[in-house]
């Protein structure tokens, strides 16, 4: 009972901070509801027993994700005052596509699922058995997602840099060709 | 407990919000957010499908919770670059507005 | 994701994990030498990681770096070679393999490893010490550009991956390491990248290199997928070991060929891309644009080497079926191809007047000879040619280098000559490479280990054609020889009157000296009377038979030869050194001969050659090398051209025309609706004129380049797609709604 | 039980006593509460006594007496500063956005609260015993640095925005090896869980404990992890958020009465928070110094390595003068990340060599080593002669 009435909250709390991020002006408004729900679908994580991602979702989302939007924001200028118009030009086929799409999952699932799944007993997950499984037999994904995320992140660096076109540079490029 | 359908629906909502956003809202990085939003809801489905799956309980029931683990780690990483490209857009074009990147007009 | 990455870290070293390292030794456990046999590689790439940091300045540092490096690596050779020979004294079969898991797919292993076998062991030995000699030599010859430490570090790693492939006893190790080695050769050629030319050349060596590769994967990939693995040997698992050929051979490919031929045609079509064998030769000539130490060290003794060292390594595979006294398909594939290759080489180096130029074809041809001689007489005979090759072609491109270095970076033979005065020591050394390269009978290496090849020829059963071939390419590689060294050394100076020639350095000449002892000595080792390399290869016990001299055909072989070379030797000399080519009435203005192909066409005061003057045609197609190039500038590269044009004009007109059609087409129609209805009735039709107005907006909106549009239609993909997929699972059963 | 043993788990036995008045169902959210409002009273209890504690430590260092008007020796200081932040009046700017301006206090100190949940106080005296104790522990301090960021956001003032952005930056970028370096105790002990890491260090050889800091790598990681906590939560000499000098207050610049206080609160909670978690990591948790010792309450022993912890961050404000931006940043990256990623090796190793006297050498020889590397690197030219100053004199 008490845990249905916290699923209720927590549903809600996420659904409305992402409403709040599709309808608010304020693009710093939208940043900070959007780290709402981040953390309402980290709640639920923790809610499925699934500690260590429900932590990995807020350390990622909230701590980095949520502060890299709110630092584009204010190096773009957005955080000022609000756009005078913030949806784009036919946002209503947009909605209707969005809605659709939400009927037909919504529709799906009900159609598909019985109610009352059988839930067994919480799975193993502890963070060693993570691990565990990491280095065994996820070794390779990981490997794969290491060099995805160095990528990312000089790719992210050497793009947002501002271009320095120095001599150097240029005979490089043109040794390059 | 809750059902398994409930999350998947609120999975299903979130993931039409973060559609929505993404295909309404002018503002790039909002474009963004919206598919942060929608991974997450992804990673929201993958990880109740785990939990209700056949495999809990198992040693190698950990596949759903190994999906969410990864697309956060590459949902950290297209967020940087996608936010890196707004910015390096911004500086060439001063304007983050989807409506008037018109570049590619063919 | 650092705390989840450390986390996890952290849960890892908490449960002992046990390595997936498994190593496999083939008896017991092998010497310590075997053990480390990865460091020959390791170390110069290694030399080249820390090389790669050093800034341009430092100079000493780098070349230090690079040399000691490959020094260490030549004494771990050399151990591994005293190994093997002590291994073999005692009567054994040297043949050492270590491997290991290196990814594990399920139950799918891919495994790396190294051999130790006399075929590696010799390699080591040569690439090593030759390298080591060249990396000296270039410590002068590049003394004075402004990219040294560069240099060294592509030498180096280079150096590195080539001894990878050669201890590789993986089929997808050797694989790795021989595309660094096209990376590096690339690089190197491409080293003087200002130069328009040099470019050029260094794409076309990587693309026309990678049209072989392709057919190498493809190979490498077949032989994964009938044999389940890529190593060599590996007790009785190997590839190539009899089990799996035995497969191989029961396995039927197309047309005919069993799976065994038609991998081993593949892997062929590598290794005639890397050695430039008759189709894909075309890069070799043009990658002389690089430093001449690159040509030396990679264009004419070891990663050309690759291509015949890669055959020898699988020529179980290409053997594999061979009835006794027969050859397979694919040897004699090889065989032919190698024999034209060699005609072909020889008779352009006839016509060439660029130093470098000369050199590089008869490499080519050389390599032919190499192939000849492992399809016809087997693993030692091409292998023995390539060892001698190596060093005689380092030492006459090193000598050619010298030549470059003291005429002023001038490449034209026709403006060089008299030099026998002025850079002695050049000509001395060059002098025996020449003997050496044109098969001087009795002291020079290049006779023992060509005659082997066509002594092979001449007892292959299958055809005497490539016999045939090989003899005229051993005549005409004396004359062209003769030729150069007659341009180049002998007569007087024919450069410009203000320069002259002058000797090189002493870091430039030891090496040559070097060289030109090892280039007399090697051919002890491989005379029919004491087949010293032979039997080391084959691994059998070495007697010293006299009588073999006395075995039918084999000295009436050998004389014919001797007399052919003679013959060659004397055609050049009455052609070009009995009166000494003179300079011709008007100087030559003084520019560099830098842009390829262009032999033919003459500039002011060029002197005209003998040949060309007695028979023009014949000239001309042979200085345009039969024209190649040309050919498939007319029919590949026009192909290609026209492919891409093709597409690109898809892309403009139909599809954006398309579009921009629909919306013109509405908004004409909109606006007839418009015009008609203001005319005739009033307003009762404007909505709908608005709507097609609208809707012609709307079609040439969606090409409008807008991400918001794309996004739309992105979604209602998706979205149609999913409903699909949901209706037609419902439809099937496979989604129970 | 013992009457040391007694003394030991005096508030568990408290808890399960009260506890015991209410029903069965009820009893566990009983106790949890319980626990919670101890938490909430004793933590800001000590704040009370840190901020008098600060005060007058500074001012003898600083030759001066501090504070004692306010009852016998001015310890009753912080109470007079309570009721006077509760009564002051309550500004916010006209232009600042004023929801945002309010919620950002009230997330710094819940956030900050969380983060003792996992904290063990005494043997068997941990709120939430989690298996990822450490990892949540993180989590919820990555996201204190929202809350700063609204606060600079919202009050439209361009010294708090310049602090707040300093704050996050710098608490991002030293995040990063505040992590890296307490990931080395987690490597050791094999588990996230902070019970389960205090009592690995609960041993004895002799009399001597197994703290981890009594290590190469755990003393590496111990000093690197303390720098890291310095300017995580903003203190001398790291403290260029609110760098008085030069941005007015930082980020709570536009705040005052109550919200100022919180931040003032949230500030120092954090503080001990993240002292708690360094002592639990490297200092043996609630572990007695020596064996002898055991007697003392495990409680005892926890809040005097605090007080210890404290007085230390205490002696440092009043010592070190302040870095400047690029400083912070070079000794981030350039320093801090490159030796503690080090340190993971180096403990890797001490696990794999085994026992003995050899890992001892090698690990502290490379520690040593990549040390005084570094520490060349980072000081080569920037020259740190004496300052000049341009307008004095």
């Amino acid at each position: 009972m008490i845990v249905g009435i916290a699923f209720l909250l927590i549903a809600a709390l996420t659904i409305a901070g992402a409403v709040a991020a599709a309808v608010l002006r304020n693009l710093v408004h939208c940043a900070l509801s959007l780290t709402v729900t981040f953390a309402g679908l980290a709640l639920l994580y923790l809610q499925l027993d699934a500690q260590f991602a429900g932590f990995a979702q807020i350390l990622v989302y909230i701590g980095a994700v949520a502060i890299l939007v709110v630092f584009a924001i204010l190096l773009t200028r957005g955080a000022g005052i609000p756009e005078y118009r913030g949806f784009s030009s036919g946002w209503l086929l947009g909605l209707v596509i969005a809605a659709a799409t939400f009927a037909l999952l919504a529709w799906a699932v009900i159609k598909s699922l019985p109610a009352q799944v059988a839930t067994g007993a919480a799975p193993a997950a502890t963070v060693q058995s993570i691990g565990a499984a990491l280095m065994s037999s996820y070794v390779l994904p990981l490997e794969i997602v290491a060099v995805l995320l160095t990528v990312a992140l000089i790719g992210a660096v050497i793009v947002a840099m501002p271009e320095s076109t120095t001599p150097q540079s240029k005979a490089e490029d043109g040794g390059g060709r | 407990m809750t059902p398994l359908a409930a999350f998947l629906i609120v999975a299903a909502l979130v993931f039409a919000i973060g559609l929505a956003i993404s295909l309404t809202r002018r503002n790039a990085i909002l474009v963004l957010i919206g598919i942060e939003l929608m991974l997450n809801a992804a990673n929201l489905n993958l990880i109740a499908f785990w939990r209700f799956g056949p495999h809990a309980g198992h040693s190698d029931g950990l596949t759903g919770m190994m999906f969410a683990i990864f697309s956060i780690a590459v949902a950290a990483a297209e967020a940087a670059v996608g936010l890196g490209l707004v910015i390096a857009y911004h500086r060439h074009s001063k304007t983050t507005d989807l409506d008037a990147m018109t570049r590619m007009k063919g | 994701m650092i705390a989840c990455s450390a986390s996890l870290i952290a849960s890892w070293l908490a449960q002992d994990q046990a390595s997936n390292f498994t190593v496999a030794y083939v008896d017991g456990n092998p010497a310590t030498i075997v053990r480390i046999l990865w460091l020959i590689p390791a170390i110069p790439m290694l030399a080249a990681g820390l090389i790669a940091l050093l800034r341009q300045p430092q100079r000493r540092l780098a070349a230090g770096l690079a040399i000691g490096s490959l020094a260490i690596s030549l004494l771990l050779a050399i151990g591994a070679f005293t190994h093997v020979l002590s291994v073999w004294g005692q009567g054994g079969a040297p043949r050492e393999v270590i491997s290991f898991n290196w990814i594990d797919l399920g139950t799918t292993h891919l495994q790396l490893g190294w051999i130790l076998d006399p075929l590696a062991a010799v390699m080591l030995v040569m690439v090593t010490f030759v390298g080591l000699l060249i990396f000296i030599y270039s410590t002068g010859y590049m003394a004075h550009d402004e990219n040294f430490t560069r240099f060294f570090c592509f030498l180096s790693l280079f150096a590195g991956a080539m001894l990878g492939v050669i201890i590789a006893n993986s089929l997808l190790l050797l694989f790795m390491c021989w595309e660094i080695v096209g990376l590096t050769s690339y690089l190197l050629i491409g080293f003087w990248y200002h130069k328009p030319s040099a470019a050029a050349a260094a794409k076309k060596a990587f693309l026309t290199t990678r049209i072989g590769d392709i057919f190498f994967l493809l190979g490498i990939v077949w032989l994964f997928a009938q044999t389940g693995t890529l190593l060599f040997y590996n007790h009785g698992a190997g590839a190539i070991e009899p089990t799996a050929l035995a497969a191989l051979l029961s396995q039927p490919a197309a047309l005919g060929l069993t799976a065994a031929g038609a991998i081993g045609l593949l892997i062929f079509a590598g290794a005639a891309g890397k050695s430039g064998q008759l189709p894909l030769h075309v890069w070799l000539p043009d990658a002389m644009e690089g430093p001449t130490p690159v040509s030396a060290l990679i264009h004419a003794a070891t990663m050309v080497a690759a291509g015949v060292y890669l055959i020898a390594r699988v020529y179980p595979l290409m053997s594999a079926g061979a009835v006794a006294g027969g050859s397979t398909v694919s040897l004699t594939v090889v065989a032919w191809i190698g024999a034209l290759t060699a005609l072909f080489g020889a008779l352009v180096a006839v016509a060439q007047n660029d130093i470098k130029r000369i050199l590089a074809y008869s490499t080519v041809s050389q390599l032919g000879y190499m192939m000849v001689g492992l399809a016809t007489g087997g693993v030692a005979v091409g292998m023995f040619h390539l060892i001698t090759h190596a060093f005689f072609k380092a030492l006459l491109f090193l000598g050619a280098g010298s030549v470059i270095h003291g005429c002023h970076e001038e490449q034209d033979i026709r403006r060089m000559g008299g030099l026998r005065h002025t850079m002695l020591v050049t000509f001395l050394t060059y002098a025996v490479g020449m003997l050496a390269l044109s098969g001087f009978p009795i002291f020079f290496s290049g006779f023992w280990s060509k005659d082997a090849i066509i002594g092979a020829a001449h007892g292959w059963p299958v055809s005497q054609g490539p016999f045939v071939l090989l003899l005229i390419g051993a005549l005409l590689t004396a004359f062209y020889m003769t030729r150069q060294v007659a341009y180049v050394f002998l007569g007087s100076w024919r450069g410009p009157e203000h320069t002259h020639a002058h000797e090189s350095p002493r870091v430039m000449t030891l090496p040559l000296s070097i060289l030109a002892v090892f280039a007399v000595g090697l051919g002890i080792f491989g005379t029919p009377a004491w087949p010293w390399f032979t039997s080391l290869i084959e691994s059998r016990p070495l007697t010293l038979e006299m009588q073999a001299f006395s075995e039918p055909g084999l000295l009436p072989l050998m004389g014919f030869a001797t007399l052919l070379v003679f013959a060659g030797l004397g055609a050049g000399w009455w052609l070009y050194a009995r009166k000494a080519v003179q300079r011709p009435v008007s100087a030559p203005v003084h520019h560099h001969t830098q842009e390829h192909g262009d032999e033919p066409q003459h500039r002011a005061g060029d002197l005209v050659d003998v040949l060309e003057s007695s028979s023009p045609v014949v000239w001309r197609w042979l200085a345009n090398r039969l024209y190649f190039d040309e050919l498939y500038a007319a029919t590949v590269l026009r192909w290609y051209a026209a492919l891409a044009q093709l597409s690109d004009w898809l892309d403009r007109r139909v599809w954006g025309g398309l579009v921009a059609g629909v919306a013109t087409a509405f908004r004409g129609l909109g606006a007839a609706n418009k015009s008609l209805d203001s005319q005739w009735i009033d307003g009762g039709f404007d909505k709908g004129c608005e709507e097609l107005v609208t809707g012609g907006g709307v079609l040439a909106w969606l090409q409008a380049g807008r991400a918001p549009g794309y996004l739309r239609m992105l979604a209602l993909g998706v979205l149609a797609l999913v409903g699909l997929a949901l209706v037609v699972g419902t439809m099937t059963g496979q989604v129970r709604l | 039980m013992s009457l040391t043993a007694k003394l030991d788990q005096i508030f568990v036995l408290l808890q399960h006593w009260i506890s015991g008045f209410f029903p069965l169902w009820l009893q566990p959210a009983v106790g949890t509460i319980l626990a919670v409002i101890a938490i909430v009273a004793t933590f800001p209890g000590i704040f009370a006594v840190t901020t008098v504690l600060e005060r007058k430590g500074l001012g003898r260092m600083q030759n001066r007496l501090g504070p004692n008007r306010v009852g016998p020796l001015g310890l009753l200081q912080p109470v007079a500063d309570g009721i006077k932040s509760l009564t002051k009046e309550d500004i916010v700017p006209a232009s600042a956005d004023a929801v945002v301006h309010f919620l950002a206090p009230v997330v710094l100190v819940a956030a900050i609260f969380l983060g003792f949940a996992v904290l063990p106080v005494g043997r068997n005296m941990v709120l939430m015993n989690m298996d990822a104790g450490l990892l949540f522990f993180f989590a919820i301090g990555a996201s204190t640095e929202l809350s700063i960021f609204m606060a600079g956001w919202s009050s439209r003032n361009k010294y708090s925005l310049l602090g707040a952005m300093r704050a996050v930056a710098q608490m991002i970028s030293y995040e990063v090896p505040l992590l890296l370096s307490s990931v080395v105790a987690v490597m050791m002990t094999g588990s996230l869980s902070t019970v389960k890491i205090v009592e690995a260090q609960s041993g004895f050889t002799g009399i001597f404990p197994h703290w981890y800091v009594f290590t190469p790598w755990g003393f590496a990681g111990f000093v690197l992890f303390v720098i890291a906590a310095l300017a995580e939560t903003n203190r001398s000499p790291f403290d260029l958020p609110e760098g008085e000098s030069e941005l007015v207050a930082g980020y709570f610049t536009e705040y005052s009465g109550f919200k100022f206080a919180l931040f003032f609160l949230g500030e120092y909670l954090g503080m001990l928070s993240i002292a708690g978690f360094g002592i639990t990591l490297f200092l043996g948790g609630w572990g007695a110094p020596f064996s002898f010792l055991g007697f003392v309450p495990s409680w005892g022993w926890f809040f005097v390595k605090l007080f210890g912890a404290i007085a230390f961050f205490i002696w440092l404000r009043g010592t070190l003068p302040r870095l400047r931006q690029d400083q912070l940043m070079n000794f981030a990256w350039k320093f801090m990340l490159p030796m503690t990623l080090l340190n993971l090796l180096v403990a890797g190793a001490w696990r794999f060599l085994g026992e003995g006297w050899s890992r001892w050498v090698v690990c502290s020889a490379v520690l040593l080593l990549a040390y005084v590397l570094l520490g060349r690197v980072l000081m080569r030219k920037q020259n740190l002669g004496p300052r000049s100053y341009r307008y004095a004199d």
